[in-house]
């Protein structure tokens, strides 16, 4: 049997193979370690980082829906200096992408973060997560806001050489216009999606299940949505695109390597079944296997329409 | 921490429909300590999707026992698995009950299903010391004496023992005891685990509370299951990784 | 036990109850007319109607997904003259408020649509999916199009007396802001949601599995969303909303009313549960019980945040 | 059309992991022919959300059977079903065959699962008349001959009977009958019913062939489940009510 190639590129920085571990729900790495080989995945992408640290939201932050589920941690994380300080020592001893994930409250911050961050070698890229409100805008998101998204990607790359990935949120008309704009701001590639806004309430009560009364929808009950905004991006704009919502497997994930992701990004899996990132890389390579495939990345975007 | 496709060995249905599941698997039940828990895939689908958190409510050899009644879907999953069905578990998770403490009587108070940690417990406890057990329910059906020995039983109806809730019988009996050389050890609803709390850290009683919070992970990759510190910087810990036992004294129940 | 009133009025319109039956979801009544006694409840609303008939899309229609369903009908429908023709004569024989709604792929075509119709007295109201393609405007959906919106709700208002009720596409930015517009432009209400773009891909034909590549999701698993939506129009416009969106039993269809719907529509249960609307009418009274409630339309919006 | 709660009152494994469903059902029994089908409800909950249509295949009495192997997470979940417990189900729906019809042999072809509704259309044939099939599979793991008098198997791998399609068998059969007499009833992959409609079309033999597709609802309320009417408006029929049967001249496979 010949060996299967399952790496690719973006933005000049090479990954093992397509799978990452998603933002927020693997922390910083430390308690997943325990059950994926953090060796061999293509990368991990930190729990959102804000210039301080944040408490979060108060409970309930979670709440269980068909198929789905809906948080609102309220980007709790360590901050930036912390994070250098404290978790970045344990991450350094993988050889995966560390990609640290941004969240912030003005361009500002933004950039401020990027640019404390960008000297820790350990850093491979950065994924920009723009579904945060904009405190100077009154707290409309920034993620609903094509200017916001543009002036944001070149900010952040005028203080960085390393990749720059801006995370869309999904929550828009048309999710390719802001992939546009990333692309024309020089951004090296987009995720798609962040969770889809929702909410659930306790009929007798009358109150919102969760604290912060909306949450962010994620699991298999969005992967149709996610496919379906992989797919709009992928025929509209020429920019890499790592894929993420609801992959359980690595059929799921085939699906969207199929739509048009270069790589896949593993959530909510995560919490059901903590080894998934491994279970899905053993699936990739049977599927190459049974569809007679050497170089995996050739499936990105193999789509038959 | 372990993920594994456990084998059902027996199910034993007790008054009132709780369910008790007696689970093969040596290797967490080599390591498990009382008041630790395992979150179990009750389905093999995405529906339910999340895992649900259990107690270990006992171990016997290879064994690891959790007890339960129907609650939603997913209890009424669990509850249709027969001896011979794997469930998916993964644990143990969490920090239990510290049983090693300076006391010579072990308290326990429990209400409703949060007598789940305490059969385990109570085999834990070293031979020399005293433990008792007080029982609470809203009414007859609701007090679970599985696996305890002297026990006291309130329940809110007077339906059988004491009238009223277990945090009063327990005050009512706090004369008996020499409070500097009890121990109390606790599980149930989060009002009657904030009643026992006020109680305890008025009278300068040690006490340790195992709370209860919806989850996702059960093992601190979510962040979703928040519980605030008494700290100076009221800082959130995690109910499943730096509990669910916590000492009455350092969260805000 | 005294009587509950679950009656309620939308733009001057009388529901006995709050249970319509969603478009697209019961045909013209006929076959859910053998489960469910239409007599019983609030509203029935027709399959999207357009000018002509309309063949819809080819094989596969539909694809099940994760306490979802994928639909690409493509419309199919019989036109407005057979409707009023074959159709009617059905409907008439039930004392249910019969509302129309109407698909097109120009203004004039919604116009013309709901001139022809307007005229049979057996129609209550009408319903105008603006989820549909703008042929004018490159194919574009007029439901992500503000503007669009706004002038198809006074279009219409201008050749009818009767209730007016705009059903919002959910694939947009700020929901409300199409709210805002259908309530300047004299609409009577809104409905909310019709159903989120999806796909779903073969991963060994690499082909999508519905004919029309990408179809609408609803079912379980947008409830969250479409509830979200529904708040998020009661927080921010006076007009009354229709909620829809995977309500599949009394408890989901009060969750919405709670959220600020007025009346709700039953979907895709109907497919699963084809006596739904009768369980979920059982249900309400129920539950009026349990809460001490003799006039259901209280609760509508009566969320505590 | 009844929707209602049936209990299971037996299940039967067959060769090969074919599963049969004994359910009963006395409204349904009573008035269902066979070809009809029941759009089964596998699970309590909301996933896998949409019913799975099956074949009925046969009746006795008051109960009714159906007839399935393990494919997806439906079927996996009807397969656990025991004796006793409830299955919801709607039916009866579509067209089942035209049994009355004007022919002295009944012709069966089928493939894989496609054999599911013939025990019952055997039952019902006229006993005057002559009943000959021809049952196909990939292998002979998939040659399904339950409740099946005079049978001819194919298997594409020659592992049982004819090497090659059942199609072909029949084919190689059809100069032994009278065409003007014969009535072919068919059911399986689209493949299958493709080759028998257009060899029927030529030879001139009346066919009748239960067609498949993705369904939601069953009876004609979600459209779908179109297929292409060989009218001259080509317009779309629909499987669940205007069939499942469809004579073989009125739809394009
Ligand atoms: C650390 C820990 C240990 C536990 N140990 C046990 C045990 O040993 N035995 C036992 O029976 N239960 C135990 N529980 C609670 C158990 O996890 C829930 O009963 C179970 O998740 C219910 O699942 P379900 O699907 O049946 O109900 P769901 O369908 O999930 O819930 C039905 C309703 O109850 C609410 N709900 C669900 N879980 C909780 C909860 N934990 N508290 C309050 N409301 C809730 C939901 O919001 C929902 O509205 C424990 C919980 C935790 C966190
Ligand atoms: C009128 C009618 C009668 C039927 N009678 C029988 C019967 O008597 N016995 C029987 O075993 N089956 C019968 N079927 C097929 C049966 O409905 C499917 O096997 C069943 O839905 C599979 O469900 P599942 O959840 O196990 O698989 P799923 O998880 O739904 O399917 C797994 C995969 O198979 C595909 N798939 C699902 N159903 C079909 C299908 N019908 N055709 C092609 N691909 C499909 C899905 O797209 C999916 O990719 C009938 C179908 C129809 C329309
Ligand atoms: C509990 C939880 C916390 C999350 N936190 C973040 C976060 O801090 N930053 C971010 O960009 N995305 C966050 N996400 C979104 C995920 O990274 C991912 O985009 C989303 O969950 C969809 O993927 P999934 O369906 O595989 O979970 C979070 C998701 C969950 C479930
Ligand atoms: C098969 C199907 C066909 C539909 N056809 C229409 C339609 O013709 N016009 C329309 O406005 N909405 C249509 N809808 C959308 C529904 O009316 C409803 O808005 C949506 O399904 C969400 O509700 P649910 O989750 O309860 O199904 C259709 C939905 C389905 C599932
Ligand atoms: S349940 Fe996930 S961090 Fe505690
Ligand atoms: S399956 Fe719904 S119309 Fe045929």
């Amino acid at each position: 049997m010949d060996k299967i190639d399952l790496s690719l590129e973006i933005g000049g920085l090479k990954f093992k193979n397509p799978v990452l571990l998603a933002s927020g729900t693997v922390g910083y790495g430390n308690e997943i370690s325990e059950f994926v080989d953090l060796n061999k995945i293509g990368g991990i992408v930190t729990k959102s980082l804000s210039l301080k640290p944040r408490k979060g939201n108060p409970p309930q932050r979670i709440v269980e829906t068909a198929s789905g589920m809906l948080n609102a941690i309220g980007l709790a994380n360590v901050g930036v200096e912390s994070f250098l300080k404290d978790k970045i020592p344990f991450l350094k001893g993988y050889k995966t992408n560390l990609i640290c994930n941004i969240a912030a409250s003005s361009i500002e911050e933004y950039v401020e973060c990027t640019r404390i961050l960008t000297s820790e070698d350990a850093i491979s890229a950065f994924e920009i997560n723009v579904s945060c409100p904009n405190v100077k805008d009154g707290g409309l998101e920034f993620g609903n806001n094509l200017s916001a998204v543009g002036k944001i990607t070149s900010a952040v790359k005028g203080v960085t050489r390393k990749p720059i990935i801006i995370k869309l949120s999904p929550n828009v008309s048309r999710i390719s216009d802001f992939a546009k704009v990333v692309k024309e701001e020089g951004g090296d590639a987009v995720s798609a999606i962040n969770t889809l806004v929702g909410t659930a309430f306790n009929i007798w009560t009358k109150k919102p299940k969760i604290f912060n009364v909306t949450g962010g929808l994620s699991g298999p009950a969005i992967k149709p949505v996610a496919l379906a905004k992989v797919l709009e991006i992928k025929r509209k704009v020429d920019i890499p695109i790592i894929g993420i919502g609801g992959i359980m497997n690595w059929q799921d994930a085939v699906e969207f390597m199929i739509v048009g992701a270069s790589a896949f990004q593993v959530g909510t899996a995560n919490f059901i079944q903590p080894n998934s990132a491994e279970l899905i890389i053993e699936g990739l390579i049977e599927y190459c296997k049974k569809m007679d495939i050497t170089k995996l990345s050739e499936i990105t975007g193999s789509f038959l329409i | 921490m372990f993920v594994t496709d456990a084998v059902v060995e027996k199910t034993i249905e007790l008054e009132h429909n709780i369910i008790l599941l007696q689970i093969f698997s040596p290797e967490i039940a080599r390591i498990i300590k009382p008041g630790q828990f395992l979150n179990v895939k009750v389905s093999d689908s995405v529906f339910p999707l999340l895992r649900r958190p259990f107690s270990v409510c006992d171990v016997a050899g290879d064994s690891i026992f959790i007890m339960f009644n129907i609650y939603g879907e997913g209890t009424k999953l669990l509850s249709h698995k027969n001896v011979g069905d794997f469930i998916n578990i993964l644990g143990p998770l969490g920090n239990g009950f510290l049983i090693e403490d300076e006391y010579e009587t072990a308290i326990i108070v429990a209400g409703g299903l949060g007598a789940a940690p305490f059969p385990f417990l109570e085999k834990k406890i070293k031979p020399g010391k005293k433990i008792i057990s007080f029982i609470g329910g809203r009414n007859y059906r609701d007090v679970i004496t599985y696996g305890m020995s002297s026990v006291l039983v309130a329940t809110d109806d007077g339906s059988l023992g004491f009238e009223g809730n277990v945090v009063q019988l327990f005050q009512n009996h706090i004369g008996h005891f020499d409070k500097e050389k009890i121990k109390v050890f606790a599980c149930g609803p989060n009002a009657m685990l904030r009643a026992l709390q006020k109680l305890t850290l008025f009278e300068n009683i040690n006490c340790e509370v195992s709370t209860e919070c919806a989850m996702a992970c059960g093992f601190g990759i979510c962040q979703g299951c928040p519980i605030e510190s008494t700290s100076e910087d009221h800082k959130y810990l995690l109910v499943c990784k730096d509990g669910p036992v916590f000492n009455a004294k350092d969260v805000v129940i």
